[in-house]
């Protein structure tokens, strides 16, 4: 079935609330106004408040209730109206959330989502990538889906997950992504890389919206006869260490693209494992695009300057591969 | 809730405080003017029903010496503390000239000439930033009020608590007004909160509370006006409960299906601004004629500086690109 | 404040509410010896002074069916939950065999069978958590009432608030107790708060409020009883201050000389464990020298526990590196 | 004078605030106690109680005072007890204190300070290194001393920027580590590296309590033969990138050493900038050596288990010395 990205996470969520009993939904006006993106439309006429539950303005309540809810066997997805306002609910997460499994092996099966991601004239206050920070943590898994098929499938996999997981969706690509998702209960397990285009030149190690940067990217290089490999790692944690070296022993060339700020972004990461593990295998240095280390401005302007984008990426995937 | 009487306020008070009132309400309409043609940029929130609140606080304080955090429903303040209309909207537009540079937009510019510090979108974060600014003339010696504002949903935020606390322990004047609109965007005082009057928190923290109608700007200043003495006495901050009601969705996107009609008819009749229009029609302080023409010739003024603005291309790319840090900045 | 006047409970409670204080005091004898020797691991947090709160509150449970997330002052609660002293003594000095693995220490351990969720040092962090622990049993159409506890100091964390107030618009099952003995690490109870009760802020969530003599064993008890009883009825949460003195140091490190001398004689004729015993003597329930026969025996009990643990080995080092996931743990 | 890190860090304030009303001081515990670590011992007596502010535990206002103060032309020093409690503040310092400059253009000369690091037995909430997440917020500049004359000339320099400092002081070093530190005023410029050893075989890049361990390390491997040179770089925003390049162009090999744990810390920024930028020069692959990615655990078994030593560095050293 065709789904924007938006539908098929909300597909996820629908799908395992029929079939477990034990998930349930806790957020700022997911109830009768369906989530400020309508995510939750209809939710709360089918699963009743005591399954939906709006929650007054207190990320730090509503992601600590929802630790204390999955600690009691419960599995909660608790949604962060945007997913800035996660920084009024970090000690949870990483304070409590991240250590739990490590001190007390017990099981906290939760879901922290909602929107980030800029692109889209919001403010630097309704914008920002912070999965770094997440995956920096310990303990935390942390996903950043790109297309529905995914988002759906990563998204049932997060919630019936036994670890609490981080779940970035960027909402630029909320209703601008569509694509064929598969009906009823479907799993793309967490972990594992998806290879969205073979190529042999250079391969571009990608999550989230900069996946389609480097799909546009990789079709204008297309007629210049660059042909890119683009690796999506969905998932951050865990990370897919294997796919990622082995498209780089192929092409023997790396470009790590988000678009979270660079300086000590995920992509320094892969960046450095690639540089390490696959060092023999590398023609060329391994190049990063990312956005400029600011704020996310609000002007269009300003804010296009800031973020990465296809031409760039590709631009810097032309020196990769001439070099 | 208690209702005001005789007024506190002297004829040209009264004319001033109604005049910033048309001009909040005013913005509101030449805002939403603009959403309706498709140019407004970002969200666009009015203040529809809270002006007496807006004007009437930042009316009681003293704008040379005082200071102003306001939030995303007090654009009536911004007037009060006297920012011209041209930069009010370079701001909203994030056009070229506006004192953000496009870096940011609607009410969040700080203009410190003015006294004004505005909001980050984090509900309450500013709370203890205002707290502080007063400590920091406390510590010079000096008495510096800060007013900043949360609303019914806000307040239910932990740095709420933090900086009231702590404005108290340290008996700074601070005034934090709780802006009971009913609504935190789509949800209920019912589901946001327990307690009777918000105002009762103030007790917990050992501070001066109140719960008062935001529909009656001369009852909004005169309380602040206590409120500010308190202050000045040293005799830390006080909370105040405005009621009011939110009459329009939470931004202009949102068509709040969610509000009972009753609600909003009931609440009409209590508009702040049609009051007080009546008001001052009464005491002869200023006739329904003359306010009308006052009001015509304010959106007439607000619309010529959206179109000012307009004109404005937006900022250049570059802008986005430095500033990071003062010390890249010219005297940083 | 209100005192106790006849007791509430039957003479074997009032056995075993003594066993519990006398438990928690040689806990701390212990405990305290061993730091003296040097071989003690991480802060030794005493609760001397706080006995009746841990063991009052606690007792007034149903341990089967409700569930403990004590702070770092209320050992007492431990043992009324039932923990052994083994594996108490394992926990507290991260050996081999703790149910923690060595990865955390002190009383920051979880033991779901027993219904005991130990704290994270982060104040306040776990209020919330125990919230939603009541939550999940809400949603099961169950009532299991979450008893957690703040100090005075800690009280001022944001997330108290919000999870006060979330607890108390979702009436939720919960019970804080807000231990205030008068100190929060050096700082007093005048630099921490400017109100007059800790439970003041009960009003602000719209819950029941209320501050209590923590020295009175019973009166701690029939208070909690009481919002047990609430809280299962369905009357949502309730916030109980108790009045004590922290009777040493924050941790052994601390020799609080910050603390008047005075201020510690005069609650020293409040001793929570030894006014108990005084009362079951007068009252003919244990008399004296039981007492001290069997507070003897606990001691003795518990210096034998402790040389046990010290003779376990610390955990292999491999225990460190795995498990920060649940899924890579047999059933994860 | 010979001073330890302690005394070091704590005579910068002191000179700083004898020098300038405007500096101050707010946090836990610091006025008549001194401070958990006794770091501001004295100063309450010496500064009296409007400039030595003991607040309540309220981390979010304490960093928010500080923000408002600053604002209003002080130069607030904040304490965390331990660094760890800066979750509770963390949105005050990534929202509003990192946001300001580039949205207002107005200073907020701020310093946030505490212990951090582990090693000495504490438990996972009082042992993070938590410096990645600051430097990937935006906006903050962050320092982490590892010498006494450095902790003290970063100190005062960072009291005297005008950008808001997030000042991580290792507790491990407090008292441990010695050294000369000049008396009166004394200024280390932020953004620029230090070599603390010349060496010819083989680049460590490191900070904080690392760059200990990489002098023990070098200890050892000159015994071998193998001469290491360290670079600490001090701090890591403004990053002094050309310091560190133009050693692993020198040396030809480059190893990144932090307590932090590996995975998205400030070792992969330094190790894919080092591996993209000095490309060429490099004869084996950027290494890094940092903590395991969890929580630090309490029991010294685990904890020597979990952080990174000497040991471990040397054999990393000498692996990347003979690729
Ligand atoms: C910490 C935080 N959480 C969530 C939001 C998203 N949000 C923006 S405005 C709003 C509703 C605010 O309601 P209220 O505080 O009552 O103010 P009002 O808009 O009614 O004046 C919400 C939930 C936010 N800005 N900050
Ligand atoms: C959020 C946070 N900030 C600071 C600390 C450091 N700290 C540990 S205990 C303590 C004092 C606690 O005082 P109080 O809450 O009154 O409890 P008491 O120890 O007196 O029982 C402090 C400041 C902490 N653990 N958590
Ligand atoms: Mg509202
Ligand atoms: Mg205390």
């Amino acid at each position: 079935m065709i789904m924007t990205y938006l539908e098929a996470i909300a597909d996820a969520i629908r799908v395992e609330m029929r079939t477990d009993k034990s998930v349930f939904m806790i957020g700022e006006d997911i109830g009768a106004y369906g989530g400020a993106f309508k995510l939750t439309k209809g939710f709360l006429d089918e699963f009743g408040p005591q399954r939906i539950i709006d929650a007054p303005i207190s990320e730090s309540a509503i992601i600590g209730a929802a630790i204390g809810a999955a600690l009691n066997g419960m599995r909660p997805i608790a949604e962060m109206q945007f997913m800035d306002f996660v920084t009024n609910g970090f000690n949870q997460l990483v304070t409590v959330a991240g250590t739990t499994a490590y001190r007390w092996s017990i099981p906290v099966p939760m879901v922290v989502r909602g929107p980030s991601g800029g692109g889209v004239g919001a403010n630097p206050f309704h914008s920002r990538n912070s999965e770094a920070w997440f995956v920096h943590a310990t303990g935390l898994k942390v996903v950043c889906p790109a297309f529905p098929d995914d988002a759906k499938g990563l998204m049932a996999a997060s919630i019936r997950d036994n670890d609490p997981v981080v779940f970035f969706e960027h909402k630029g690509l909320y209703r601008k992504i569509k694509g064929e998702v598969p009906e009823g209960e479907y799993i793309v397990p967490l972990g594992k890389a998806r290879t969205v285009r073979e190529g042999k030149h250079c391969s571009v190690i990608a999550y989230g919206s900069a996946v389609h940067m480097a799909l546009e990217a990789a079709a204008m290089l297309e007629k210049e006869g660059i042909d890119v490999e683009i690796v999506d790692i969905r998932t951050l944690v865990p990370f897919d260490e294997d796919s990622v070296l082995a498209s780089v022993r192929k092409t023997g060339r790396a470009v790590v693209a988000h678009e979270a700020v660079m300086t000590a972004g995920f992509g320094g990461e892969i960046a450095a494992r690639i540089a390490d593990k696959a060092f023999q295998w590398l023609d060329a240095p391994v190049k990063r695009v990312a956005a400029f280390d600011s704020p996310t401005p609000f002007a269009p302007t300003l804010e296009k300057a800031v973020l990465p984008n296809a031409e760039v990426l590709a631009h810097t995937i032309r020196r990769v591969c001439s070099f | 809730m208690t209702k005001s009487k005789a007024s506190v306020c002297t004829p040209d008070q009264q004319r001033e405080l109604l005049r910033f009132m048309l001009m909040a309400r005013e913005f509101d309409t030449a805002m939403l003017r603009l959403y309706r043609q498709g140019k407004a940029f970002g969200g666009v929130y009015s203040q529809l029903g809270n002006e007496a609140v807006s004007v009437g606080s930042a009316y009681a304080l003293d704008r040379r010496n005082d200071v102003l955090f306001p939030m995303h429903r007090n654009i009536g303040g911004h007037f009060v503390f006297g920012q011209s209309l041209d930069q009010l909207m370079l701001n909203h537009l994030a056009r070229n000239g506006s004192q953000m540079r496009g870096t940011d937009g609607t009410g969040h510019y700080a203009d410190p000439a003015l006294r004004i510090y505005g909001n980050v979108s984090h509900l309450g974060a500013m709370i203890p930033v205002a707290a502080g600014f007063s400590l920091a003339d406390k510590l010079r010696g000096i008495t510096t009020v800060s007013m900043t504002y949360i609303g019914d949903g806000g307040a239910q935020v932990g740095e709420v608590h933090e900086a009231l606390n702590f404005a108290s322990v340290h008996k700074l004047p601070l005034i934090l007004i709780i802006e009971n609109n009913q609504y935190a965007y789509s949800t209920p005082n019912s589901m946001e909160f327990a307690c009777e009057n918000l105002s009762d928190r103030a007790i917990g923290y050992g501070m001066h509370g109140v719960t008062i109608d935001g529909t009656d700007v001369e009852l909004v200043y005169a309380t602040c006006v206590e409120a500010v003495d308190r202050a000045r006495r040293g005799d830390g901050p006080t909370l105040i409960e405005t009621r009011t009601m939110r009459m329009r969705g939470h931004a202009e996107h949102d068509d709040f299906a969610y509000v009972p009609k009753e609600l909003l008819e009931q609440w009409a009749k209590k508009d702040p601004v049609e009051t007080y229009i009546a008001l001052l029609d009464k005491r002869k302080v200023m006739s329904r004629d003359e306010a009308t023409v006052l009001r015509e010739q304010i959106l007439a003024d607000m619309i010529a500086a959206i179109d000012r603005a307009l004109e404005q291309p937006w900022p250049n790319a570059e802008e986005g690109l430095k500033n990071v840090f003062m010390s890249e900045q010219v005297g940083g």
